[in-house]
C-alpha cells in the first residue's frame, strides 16, 4: 500500500515538476513522462505484488473534513481494475513523450503533463479509495484533469465544445453520485464503504441502484447517457483519448460493481436494465460507429459498444445473483470482467493508432486516408491486430471475453433454463451476435479504408513510419491482445477471485460454475492456436507452390477501366451506406448534397453528416424547453426601481398575509396573552 | 482419438468440391445443357494450383494471407461439425459459437483481402459482404439457441445426438423454422442465388465473386477450396438437422447423410435454375426474415408450441 | 479589549483618509488598517481557540453591547481577510485609475472618479460598519450596522461617476433602505415580543433573549421574524428582494463588488441568524426554517433563471451571490448537519467569489467589456486570471476538491438525512441549471484566442492584481482538502447556535 | 392633544400626501408627521405622569430632525431640482387615495389577528402606524420623481417610528440615537445621490433609470 502512495506521489510530484518546467517543453516533457511512466509501474509492482500474494491490504488515516476519512484499500477487484490503469497510462506515457512534441512550439506542455499525472493519480485514487468523500473528491479531479486534457487545444471551437459537454455530463453524473452515497451512509452516518457495507440503508436498493447506473453509466458511456463521449475523445491528445476510453471510462463499470457489493436486495430487473440497456449502446453504439467517418469519433461509439456488451455482461451476474443461479451469476460477472480487460487493451491501441494515423497525416477523415499499411507496415498490422480483436474474432482477446459471455447463456442454467432467465440470455446472445457482425463491418472498414489500398491524398501517400516511442506502445499492445487470446484460460482464472469478491461467495464455490467456461477456453485457445500453426503450414504450402514459378507485379484489375484514380476507390461512406440505409431509423442523417446542373456541370459535391440519435431526441429538446421556460421569467428583471421595491412590498405583504390568515387564528379570548414558555 | 471423429473432417476435406459440382450439373441440367463434369471443381482446383501468381502493386500482406488465413478458418470449422453420427473431431460445450466466428473470420479475411486492393468494385463487394453477413450472424446464432433450447444441448454434437430420438415428431414446427432460418443464412453465406448470383458478369451486381476478382493462382485455389468448405460445412448442419442419425450405426449414419448433402447440392441447383437473384436492397430483408424466423422460433420453445 | 478596536480602529483610518491629501500614505493606510485589523481578527481567533470549551462569547463591553461570539467571529474573519486582500488588490486598482478623465466604453462619454480619499474613506468606514455587524450583540445596534454599511457603501458603488453607476447606487440606496428599514420594524416587534408589562424589557440583548427565552411572545416573534427574514434578505440578496443586486455588482468597481458579494451579504445573513438564533431558543425554529427554506429555493430558482444566458460576466457573478445566499438559507432553514454546512459555505463562497470579482476586474481591464461574448482566450492573454477563472468557476459551483464542494454536500446530505427528497432534489437540479448556465458563459471565455490586436499589446499581469484572488481560491483549495479542526470546532458551534447539530 | 387625535392627524397627512402632485406639499406634509411624531413620545409618558429628561432629549431630537432638517434638505435638493411637480405618477391620485383607504382596513383586519402581548397605549396604534408604513411604501412604488421616492422612505420611517415609540417604548437611547443618526445620513446621501442624478441625467425621473435589466 504504500508503494501506491508513493506512485501517487510520483505522479503528482512529477506534473507539478513538469509545470515548473513549462518554458523547456523537453524539459517538462521529460519530467512528465519519465514521472508518469516511473509512477505508473511503481502502482503496477504494488498492485501486482499485493494481489500475488493474495491478501487484501488496507490502510486507514483521519482526513480532516466533514465525513472524510483517508481509508485505502487493495483487495482483488481494486487490483483488477488498478492494473489495466496503470499499465495502459504507463504505455500512454511512452508515447506521450513523443507525440506532445507537436506542440513543443505553440503550447505549454507542462499544463498537459500535470494533468495527465493527475488524471492517473486520481483514477487510481478511485479504485482504491474506501470512502465516499475520497472516493468523490478522487473521481471529480480525475473527471477535472480529464476536462483539461480534452480542452488543451481550446483554440478551436469543437473542443470547446467537447469540453462543455464532457464537463456538464460529468458534472450531472456526479450529482447522482452525491446522493447516491449520501443514501448509503444515511444509516451509518458516516460514509466509510466498510459502513455501508455493515449497516445496510434503509433507502430502497433500487433507488440506490438506479442512481448508480445513472451517475456511474454516464462516465461509463452508457446510452443514453453517452453523449459526452463521442465529443469528448476526438479532440483530446490520442493517448489521452486512449486513456480515458481504456481506464477512466472503466471506472464507471468499477463504481457500478462496488455499489453492486453493498446492495443485498438485488432484484431481477436490475439485471434486465442493464441488460437492456447494455443491449442499446451495444448495436446503437456500434451503428452510429459505422455512420462516422472521423476515425477517433467512430472508436468513441465503438467504445459505447464495449461498455454495452460489458453491461450486458453484469446484467447476466445480477440476474444470477438475484435468483440464485451461480452459472450464470459468475460467468456473467466474469465475461464482464474479462472484457474490460479486453476493450482497455484493444481500445487503448486503437486510439493510440489513431494518433500516429493523425499525426502523420493531419487528418482522421477515412476519406482522406488509404494506403497507410504501406507506409508503416509494423504500426498497420498492430492496427490491424486490434481491430480483428474488437470484432470479437478468434484466436484474439475480443473473442474470449465474448465467448464468456455466451458460455454464460448457452447454458443448461441460461437459454434452457425458467423462462425469466432464458429470455435476457437469448436478448444477449441476439444483441451480441448483431454486435459481432456490425463490429466486424465497422472495423473492417476502418482498417480497409485507412490502411489499404491506395492514398486517397497527397498527405496520405506521405504517412511516414512513426518514431519508437509512439510505435512500441502499440505494438505491445497488440501483442496482449494475441497473448490473451491465446492464454485466455489462465486469465480467466485470475478474474474469478473477483468475481468471488464482487459475489461475495467463497472462491472454491465458484470455482465449480466457472469450469463450465474455463474448459472451453481452453480449448479455444488450443484452436486458436491451431489456427495459427494451419495458416502459417498454408503459407509453407503456397510458398513451395510458388518457388520457381512466376510471380507477377502488375496493377490492380480495374475491370476494364484502365484509367482508374485513387479517387475512384470505394469510400468510408459509401462503404457503409448499406447498413447505414438499412437502419436508417437509427440515424439523423443530414444530406447536403450539391447536384451537378446545367449542361456543362462545374463541380458537385455530397456530404452526409450522421448527428446523435439521443442528443437530437433527447437532450437538446429537453434542455431547450428548460431554457425557454426560465427565460420567460426573465422580465422579472426590467429594470424598474419601482418594480423591485414592488417585489419587497409584496413579498411582505404576502408573507403577513399568510402568516395572519394561517397561522394565527380568529381573534378570540384563549388567544391573547399566548406566551412560550422554554426552559433554557 | 477414435478415428471416427476424424472421418467428418475428411469427408469434409475431400468430397467439399464436389457439392459445387452437383449444383453446377443440376442447373445445367435443368436449363438443359449438358453441363461441365462433376468433377470440376476438382480440375479447377489442380490447375489453379500449378499456376503462379500475379499481384497487384497497390497490395500489402494482408492480400496474401486473406486466402490462408480463410481457409484456415474454414478447415477449423469444418472440425466442429459433426456429420451422419459421427462425432465431431473438437466438441465442447458453445462450439457452435467458435464456429460461426470462425467462418467470421474468414469472411473478414476476404473482405480485407479485397479492399486491399484498392479497387473500387472489390470494395463494394466487400461492404455488401460484410454487412449480410452482419446480418446473417445474428440469425444463424439465433436458430442455434432455438435448437438449443429444444435440444437441451449446448454444443452441436449433443444437438445432433439429441436430435436422433425423433424430435422431428416431438417438436417439429420449432426444427422446421429454424431449418428454413439456416438455409436462407446457408444460401446467403455461401453467395447463392436468390442472394448472390456466383454466375454473374456484371461486377456491379456480384458480392462474392466481384471481391475475388484479383487473386489468381494458389490463393484462388485457397479461396475456392475453403468456400467449398464452408458450403459443405453450412450445409452439414442443415443435414445434420433434418436427417437425423437413425440407424445407430455410423457407417450407415454416414452414408444417409452424405446423400443428403447431395441431395441439398440438388436443391440449391434447382433453387438457382427457378429464382432470379433477389434486388440488392432486398437481401437485407430476406436475412431480417430468416432472424425473425429463428426468433419465433425461439419463441414457440419459450411458449413450448413447438413441442 | 480586541472587539472595540477592531471597529475604531477602520473608523478612525477611515475618518483620517478623507483628509489625507497624498495618495501614497492614504493607500498605504488602507493596507495597514487592513493588517491590523487581519491581526486583530487572528488574535481573537486565538483568544477563542483558547477558551473553546468554555463556548462564553469573548471581549465583552460592559452591558454586552459587542462582543464575538462563534457566528460572528466566523464572518468577521472572513470580513478581515477579503478586506485584507482587496485592499491590497485595490492599492493596484487605485494606481491604475489614477488617471483622469476616463472614457465609458458602453456609453463612449467622458466620465472621472470619485476622488480617490472618499473612496479609501469609505471603503474603511465600510471595514468599520461590517465590523460592528460582526461583533454587534444587540438587535438594535446590528440594524444601525446594516444600515451603515448601505450608507458606506453606497459611495463605493459610484466609483465611476457615470449614468448606469449612479443608476445602480440609487437602487441600492432605496431598495436597501426600504428593505432595512423593514428590519427594522422586526427589531420592534421583536421587541413587542420580548417586552413583559410587569418588568422591564431586555432591550433586545442577543444572548439575554438566547439564554432566557422564557416570556417570548410566540407569534409576534414569528411576525418579527417575517420582518427580519425579508428586511435583512433585501439586503443580503434573497429572491425576489434581489434585485439591487445584479446592478449594484456590475456597476461598481470589482474590489468593491468583492467587498460586497463575499462580505457584506455574509454581514446581512448574520442578522437573519440572530433572528433564527432567537426563534431557535423560543422553540419556534420549525417556522423560521421553513421559510428560509423556502426563500433559500426560491433564490436558487431565479438565480438560475438570470444565469442561464447571462450576456454581462459581472452581472452574472452578483446572480450567482443570489444562487449561494439561497443556499446559505436553505442550509440553515434544513437544520441538523445544514446549519453547519452553511457556515462552512458562507466562508468557502466569500473567498470564491471575491476572488472570481477580483479576476472579473482584470478581465474587464484588459478586454474593456463586460459582455461574455466579446471575451475569449483570457487563458492566453493573462494566463494567472485565466486559470484562477476557470478555477473560481469549478469551486462556485462546488466540484471536488474545492471548501464548496464540502459544504454543498453537506447541505445535501442534511436535506436527505432530514427525509426531504424534494428539497434535495430541487437543489440539485437548480445547482446543476445553474452550473449549466455558468459553464456556457465561463469557459468560452476562459478557452479560445484573444484578438490579435489585443495579444499584442498584452502586459505582464501585476502581482498585486493576481495575488490576492490566487490565496482566495488557494484557500478554498486547501478547505476542501483539510478542514482544520479548530473550525470544525468553531462550525460546530455556530451549527448548534442555529438549531442545527 | 389625546394620542388617538396625533395619530389620526398622521394618517391623514400620509392621506392628504397620495393625493397631492406638489411636491413642495408632499415635503411639508412630512415635516408635519415628524412634528407630530415628536410629540408622542411625550403623550406617552405624560399619560404615564412621568417625563424622563431622555425622552426629552429623544422627542427634540426627532422634532429637529423630523421636522425641520429632512424637509430643510429635501427643499434644497427641489430647488437644485427645479422640478415642482410629480411626473405623471404611475398610479393616479384618486386611485392612490382608494389605495390608503384599502390599506388601512387591511391594517385594522391585521391588527384584529396579531394580538399584543400587553395593552396597547391606544387601539390605533398597530393599524395606523401599519397603514403609514404601507402608504410609504406606495409612495416609492407609485411615484416617478426620486424626491417623492425619499418622501415615501421618510412617511415609512416614520410608520415604523410610531410603532416602535408606542409599543416598543423600552429600546435604549443608544440605539434610538443611532437608527436616527442612519436615516439622517440616509436621507443625506439620498439627496446627494438625486443631485448627482440631475446633473448626470437633466432630471430626477428614476423611471427612466432602467438601463441596467436582464
Amino acid at each position: 500500500m504504500e508503494w501506491l502512495l508513493v506512485a501517487v506521489a510520483v505522479l503528482v510530484a512529477s506534473g507539478l515538476m513538469a509545470v515548473v518546467m513549462t518554458s523547456f517543453p523537453r524539459l517538462s516533457t521529460f519530467w512528465g513522462a519519465v514521472g508518469g511512466g516511473a509512477g505508473c509501474a511503481i502502482g503496477l509492482f504494488a498492485v501486482v505484488r499485493v494481489l500475488w500474494s493474495g491478501k487484501v491490504e488496507s490502510l486507514r488515516w483521519g482526513w480532516d473534513v466533514p465525513y472524510g476519512s483517508f481509508s485505502l484499500e487493495l483487495d482483488p477487484l481494486s487490483g483488477f481494475f488498478a492494473i489495466p490503469i496503470l499499465v495502459l497510462s504507463g504505455l500512454a506515457a511512452i508515447y506521450g513523450s513523443r507525440y506532445v512534441a507537436v506542440f513543443w512550439d505553440r503550447k505549454s506542455v507542462g499544463e498537459l503533463w500535470f494533468f495527465f499525472n493527475l488524471l492517473v493519480a486520481g483514477m487510481l485514487i478511485v479504485v482504491l479509495a474506501r470512502n465516499g468523500m475520497l472516493f468523490l473528491v478522487a473521481w471529480e479531479v480525475m473527471s477535472l484533469a480529464a476536462f483539461f486534457l480534452i480542452t488543451f487545444e481550446h483554440e478551436k471551437q469543437e473542443v470547446r465544445d467537447a469540453g462543455k459537454t464532457f464537463l456538464i455530463a460529468t458534472h450531472l453524473g456526479t450529482a447522482f453520485l452525491l446522493t447516491m452515497f449520501v443514501l448509503l451512509g444515511a444509516e451509518s452516518g458516516s460514509l466509510d464503504f466498510a459502513d455501508f457495507a455493515n449497516s445496510p440503508s434503509t433507502v430502497s436498493a433500487d433507488l440506490l441502484f438506479l442512481l448508480a447506473l445513472v451517475g456511474f453509466g454516464t462516465k461509463a458511456g452508457l446510452m443514453p447517457l453517452h453523449v459526452w463521449l463521442p465529443e469528448a475523445y476526438p479532440v483530446a491528445p490520442s493517448y489521452v483519448s486512449a486513456v480515458m476510453s481504456g481506464a477512466m471510462s472503466k471506472l464507471g463499470i468499477y463504481g457500478l460493481l462496488r455499489v453492486l457489493m453493498f446492495l443485498s436486495d438485488v432484484q431481477p430487473w436490475w439485471g434486465w436494465l442493464l441488460i437492456g440497456a447494455g443491449a442499446i449502446s451495444g448495436i446503437l453504439g456500434i451503428l452510429s460507429a459505422l455512420g462516422q467517418s472521423d476515425l477517433k469519433r467512430l472508436l468513441a461509439y465503438s467504445s459505447i459498444e464495449n461498455i454495452g456488451i460489458i453491461s450486458m455482461g453484469m446484467g447476466l451476474g445480477v440476474l444470477g445473483t438475484s435468483s440464485q443461479n451461480p452459472v450464470l451469476m459468475v460467468l456473467g460477472f466474469a465475461g464482464a470482467l474479462f472484457h474490460v480487460i479486453n476493450h482497455a487493451i484493444f481500445k487503448g491501441l486503437l486510439f493510440l493508432g489513431a494518433g500516429v494515423v493523425f499525426q502523420a497525416t493531419e487528418t482522421c477523415d477515412l476519406d482522406r486516408l488509404g494506403g497507410l499499411l504501406k507506409r508503416m507496415p509494423w504500426t498497420g498490422s498492430a492496427i490491424l491486430i486490434g481491430s480483428v480483436a474488437i470484432a470479437g474474432l478468434p484466436p484474439l482477446n475480443g473473442f474470449a471475453s465474448e465467448f464468456v459471455l455466451y458460455r454464460a447463456c448457452f447454458n443448461r442454467e441460461g437459454l434452457l433454463a425458467a423462462l425469466s432467465t432464458s429470455i435476457p440470455c437469448v436478448a444477449v446472445i441476439g444483441s451480441l451476435a448483431l454486435i459481432g457482425g456490425l463490429a466486424a463491418f465497422a472495423f473492417v472498414r476502418v482498417f480497409g479504408i485507412a490502411f489499404l489500398g491506395e492514398p486517397r491524398t497527397p498527405h496520405a501517400a506521405g504517412a511516414r513510419s512513426p518514431n519508437d516511442r509512439m510505435s512500441l506502445p502499440i505494438l505491445l499492445l497488440a501483442a496482449g491482445c494475441i497473448a490473451i487470446g491465446l492464454l485466455s484460460p489462465l486469465v480467466f482464472e485470475k478474474i474469478l477471485p473477483v468475481v468471488a469478491q464482487i459475489t461475495h461467495y467463497e472462491l472454491a464455490m465458484i470455482e465449480s460454475p466457472a469450469a463450465r467456461a474455463s474448459v472451453p477456453l481452453s480449448v479455444v485457445a488450443r484452436v486458436g492456436c491451431a489456427l495459427f500453426l494451419l495458416a502459417g503450414g498454408l503459407a509453407l504450402v503456397r510458398r513451395w507452390l510458388l518457388s520457381g514459378r512466376e510471380v507477377a507485379v502488375s496493377g490492380t484489375w480495374g475491370c476494364g477501366y484502365s484509367r482508374s484514380t485513387p479517387r475512384i476507390q470505394y469510400t468510408a461512406s459509401s462503404f457503409a451506406q448499406p447498413a447505414i440505409g438499412f437502419f436508417a431509423p437509427f440515424f439523423r442523417t443530414y444530406t447536403k448534397l450539391r447536384a451537378p446542373r446545367g449542361l456543362f456541370p462545374q463541380s458537385a459535391s455530397l456530404a452526409t453528416e450522421n448527428t446523435d440519435l439521443s442528443t437530437d431526441l433527447i437532450y437538446h429538446p429537453l434542455f431547450g424547453a428548460v431554457g425557454r421556460l426560465l427565460g420567460k421569467l426573465r422580465w422579472l428583471q426590467q429594470g424598474r426601481v419601482h418594480m423591485y421595491v414592488l417585489y419587497v412590498g409584496c413579498t411582505i405583504l404576502a408573507l403577513m398575509i399568510w402568516y395572519v390568515s394561517m397561522e394565527l387564528p380568529p381573534a378570540d379570548a384563549s388567544m391573547s396573552g399566548t406566551v412560550v414558555e422554554r426552559s433554557p | 482419438m477414435e478415428v471416427a471423429t476424424l472421418l467428418p473432417l475428411a469427408v469434409t476435406l475431400i468430397m467439399s468440391p464436389l457439392l459445387l459440382g452437383v449444383i453446377n450439373r443440376t442447373k445445367a441440367m435443368v436449363g438443359g445443357r449438358k453441363g461441365p463434369p462433376l468433377l470440376q471443381p476438382y480440375y479447377d482446383l489442380i490447375k489453379l494450383l500449378g499456376k503462379g501468381a500475379v499481384y497487384s502493386r497497390t497490395t500489402t500482406w494482408v492480400f496474401r494471407a486473406g486466402p490462408i488465413v480463410s481457409l484456415a478458418g474454414c478447415v477449423l470449422a469444418a472440425t466442429l461439425v459433426p456429420l451422419g453420427g459421427c462425432e465431431s473431431l473438437i466438441k465442447f460445450h458453445g462450439d457452435l459459437i467458435l464456429l460461426a466466428y470462425l467462418l467470421g473470420l474468414g469472411r473478414l479475411c476476404t473482405v480485407l483481402a479485397a479492399l486491399d486492393t484498392g479497387s473500387p468494385f472489390e470494395g463494394m463487394g466487400a461492404s455488401r459482404e460484410a454487412m449480410f453477413s452482419a446480418l446473417a450472424e445474428s440469425a444463424f446464432l439465433l436458430g442455434l439457441a432455438a435448437l438449443a433450447r429444444n435440444t437441451g444441448a449446448t454444443s452441436l454434437t449433443q444437438m445432433h445426438a439429441a436430435l436422433a430420438d425423433g424430435a422431428w415428431s416431438v417438436s417439429g414446427l420449432t426444427l422446421a423454422l429454424v431449418t428454413v432460418a439456416l438455409l436462407v443464412v446457408f444460401l446467403a453465406e455461401n453467395s447463392r442465388i436468390p442472394v448472390d448470383d456466383p454466375n454473374t458478369h456484371l461486377e456491379l451486381t456480384m458480392i462474392h465473386e466481384v471481391m475475388v476478382l484479383d487473386h489468381g493462382g494458389p490463393d484462388f485455389a485457397f479461396i475456392l477450396y475453403g468456400a467449398s468448405i464452408k458450403l459443405w460445412v453450412l450445409g452439414a448442419l442443415i443435414i445434420n438437422l433434418v436427417l437425423a442419425p437413425s440407424a445407430g450405426e455410423s457407417v450407415a449414419d454416414l452414408g444417409v447423410a452424405l446423400a443428403g448433402m447431395l441431395i441439398l447440392a440438388v436443391l440449391v441447383g434447382l433453387i438457382e435454375s427457378t429464382m432470379a437473384r433477389l434486388r440488392m436492397p432486398r437481401v437485407p430483408q430476406l436475412l431480417v426474415g430468416a432472424t425473425a424466423l429463428s426468433g419465433l422460433a425461439l419463441v414457440l420453445e419459450f411458449g413450448g408450441i413447438g413441442k | 479589549m480586541i472587539v472595540p478596536a477592531l471597529i475604531l480602529v477602520p473608523l478612525c483610518a477611515g475618518l483620517l483618509a478623507f483628509w489625507w491629501r497624498a495618495d501614497g500614505p492614504r493607500r498605504a493606510l488602507l493596507v495597514l488598517t487592513a493588517l491590523v485589523h487581519s491581526g486583530l481578527t487572528v488574535a481573537a481567533w486565538v483568544q477563542w481557540n483558547n477558551n473553546l470549551h468554555s463556548s462564553a462569547p469573548i471581549a465583552i463591553l460592559p452591558g454586552t453591547w459587542l462582543a464575538l461570539d462563534a457566528a460572528g467571529l466566523l464572518f468577521l474573519s472572513t470580513v478581515s481577510a477579503l478586506f485584507l486582500g482587496c485592499a491590497i488588490y485595490g492599492v493596484g486598482y487605485l494606481g491604475r485609475e489614477k488617471h483622469q478623465p476616463h472614457i465609458d466604453y458602453e456609453e463612449h462619454l467622458f466620465f472621472s472618479n470619485e476622488p480617490e480619499a472618499v473612496f479609501t474613506g469609505c471603503l474603511l468606514l465600510f471595514l468599520a460598519s461590517m465590523t460592528l455587524v460582526c461583533t454587534s450583540q444587540n438587535f438594535g445596534l446590528l440594524w444601525v450596522g446594516v444600515e451603515a454599511t448601505t450608507l458606506a457603501s453606497a459611495p463605493l458603488i459610484y466609483f465611476h461617476r457615470q449614468h448606469r453607476s449612479l443608476e445602480a447606487t440609487w437602487k441600492y440606496l432605496l431598495i436597501c433602505s426600504v428593505g432595512i428599514a423593514l428590519a427594522l420594524l422586526g427589531n420592534f416587534l421583536l421587541a413587542v415580543a420580548t417586552s413583559d408589562p410587569r418588568g422591564p424589557t431586555t432591550g433586545l440583548f442577543i444572548t439575554d433573549l438566547v439564554q432566557n427565552p422564557g416570556k417570548l411572545h410566540a407569534p409576534w416573534l414569528k411576525a418579527a421574524f417575517l420582518f427580519f427574514l425579508v428586511g435583512y434578505g433585501t439586503k443580503m440578496g434573497l429572491a425576489p428582494m434581489h434585485t439591487w443586486l445584479p446592478d449594484a455588482h456590475s456597476e461598481s468597481p470589482s474590489v468593491v463588488s468583492a467587498l460586497l458579494s463575499g462580505a457584506l451579504l455574509n454581514c446581512a445573513f448574520l442578522g437573519i441568524l440572530r433572528a433564527h438564533q432567537v426563534c431557535v431558543a423560543a422553540g419556534v425554529e420549525d417556522f423560521s426554517q421553513g421559510l428560509l427554506r423556502v426563500f433559500g429555493l426560491g433564490s436558487m430558482a431565479i438565480a438560475a433563471v438570470f444565469i442561464l444566458g447571462q450576456v454581462d460576466f459581472k452581472r452574472m457573478l452578483a446572480y450567482s451571490s443570489v444562487e449561494h445566499m439561497g443556499i446559505l438559507s436553505l442550509g440553515v432553514g434544513l437544520g441538523g448537519r445544514g446549519a453547519f454546512g452553511a457556515g462552512l459555505h458562507a466562508m468557502n463562497h466569500s473567498l470564491t467569489k471575491a476572488c472570481l470579482f477580483l479576476v472579473a476586474g482584470n478581465i474587464l481591464a484588459a478586454y474593456e467589456t463586460k459582455v461574455v461574448k466579446d471575451v475569449h482566450g483570457v487563458r492566453r492573454l493573462l494566463p494567472l486570471s485565466g486559470i484562477l477563472w476557470i478555477g473560481g468557476f469549478m469551486s462556485i459551483t462546488g466540484a471536488p476538491p474545492f471548501g464548496t464542494f464540502l459544504s454543498e454536500f453537506t447541505i445535501l446530505k442534511a436535506a436527505l438525512d432530514q427525509g426531504r427528497p424534494i428539497v434535495a432534489v430541487l437543489y440539485l437540479a437548480l445547482l446543476a441549471v445553474i452550473f449549466i448556465g455558468m459553464a456556457g458563459i465561463v469557459l468560452p471565455m476562459a478557452q479560445g484566442e484573444p484578438s490579435a490586436a489585443l495579444y499584442e499589446s498584452r502586459r505582464r499581469e501585476a502581482i498585486l492584481s493576481t495575488l490576492p484572488p490566487a490565496v482566495f481560491c488557494l484557500a478554498v483549495l486547501a478547505v476542501g482538502l483539510y478542514l482544520p479542526p479548530t473550525m470544525t470546532a468553531m462550525l460546530d458551534e455556530v451549527s448548534v447556535a442555529l438549531g442545527g447539530n | 392633544m389625546s394620542t388617538d387625535l396625533n395619530l389620526v392627524l398622521v394618517m391623514l397627512a400620509n392621506l392628504a400626501m397620495l393625493g397631492s402632485s406638489r411636491l413642495s406639499a408632499c415635503i411639508r406634509l412630512s415635516a408635519a408627521q415628524g412634528i407630530l411624531l415628536s410629540l408622542l413620545p411625550l403623550q406617552l409618558e405624560l399619560a404615564e405622569h412621568k417625563l424622563a429628561p431622555r425622552l426629552a432629549l429623544f422627542a427634540l431630537t426627532i422634532l429637529v430632525l423630523k421636522g425641520v432638517v429632512f424637509p430643510a434638505l429635501l427643499m434644497r435638493t427641489l430647488r437644485t431640482a427645479d422640478v415642482r411637480h410629480e411626473v405623471v405618477p404611475m398610479v393616479g391620485y384618486v386611485s392612490s387615495l382608494i389605495f390608503g383607504v384599502i390599506v388601512l382596513c387591511f391594517s385594522f383586519w391585521v391588527s384584529s389577528r396579531l394580538i399584543l402581548p400587553h395593552p396597547a397605549p391606544s387601539p390605533l396604534v398597530l393599524p395606523l402606524a401599519l397603514s403609514t408604513i404601507l402608504i410609504g411604501l406606495f409612495l416609492i412604488i407609485s411615484r416617478k420623481t426620486a424626491l417623492m421616492q425619499v418622501v415615501g422612505y421618510l412617511v415609512l420611517e416614520n410608520g415604523i417610528f410610531i410603532f416602535g415609540v408606542a409599543l416598543a417604548n423600552k429600546t435604549p437611547l443608544l440605539v434610538e440615537m443611532g437608527v436616527l443618526l442612519d436615516v439622517f445620513v440616509a436621507v443625506f446621501v439620498m439627496g446627494i445621490a438625486i443631485f448627482h442624478i440631475n446633473r448626470e441625467f437633466d432630471h430626477i425621473d428614476v423611471n427612466q433609470l432602467t438601463s441596467l435589466k436582464d
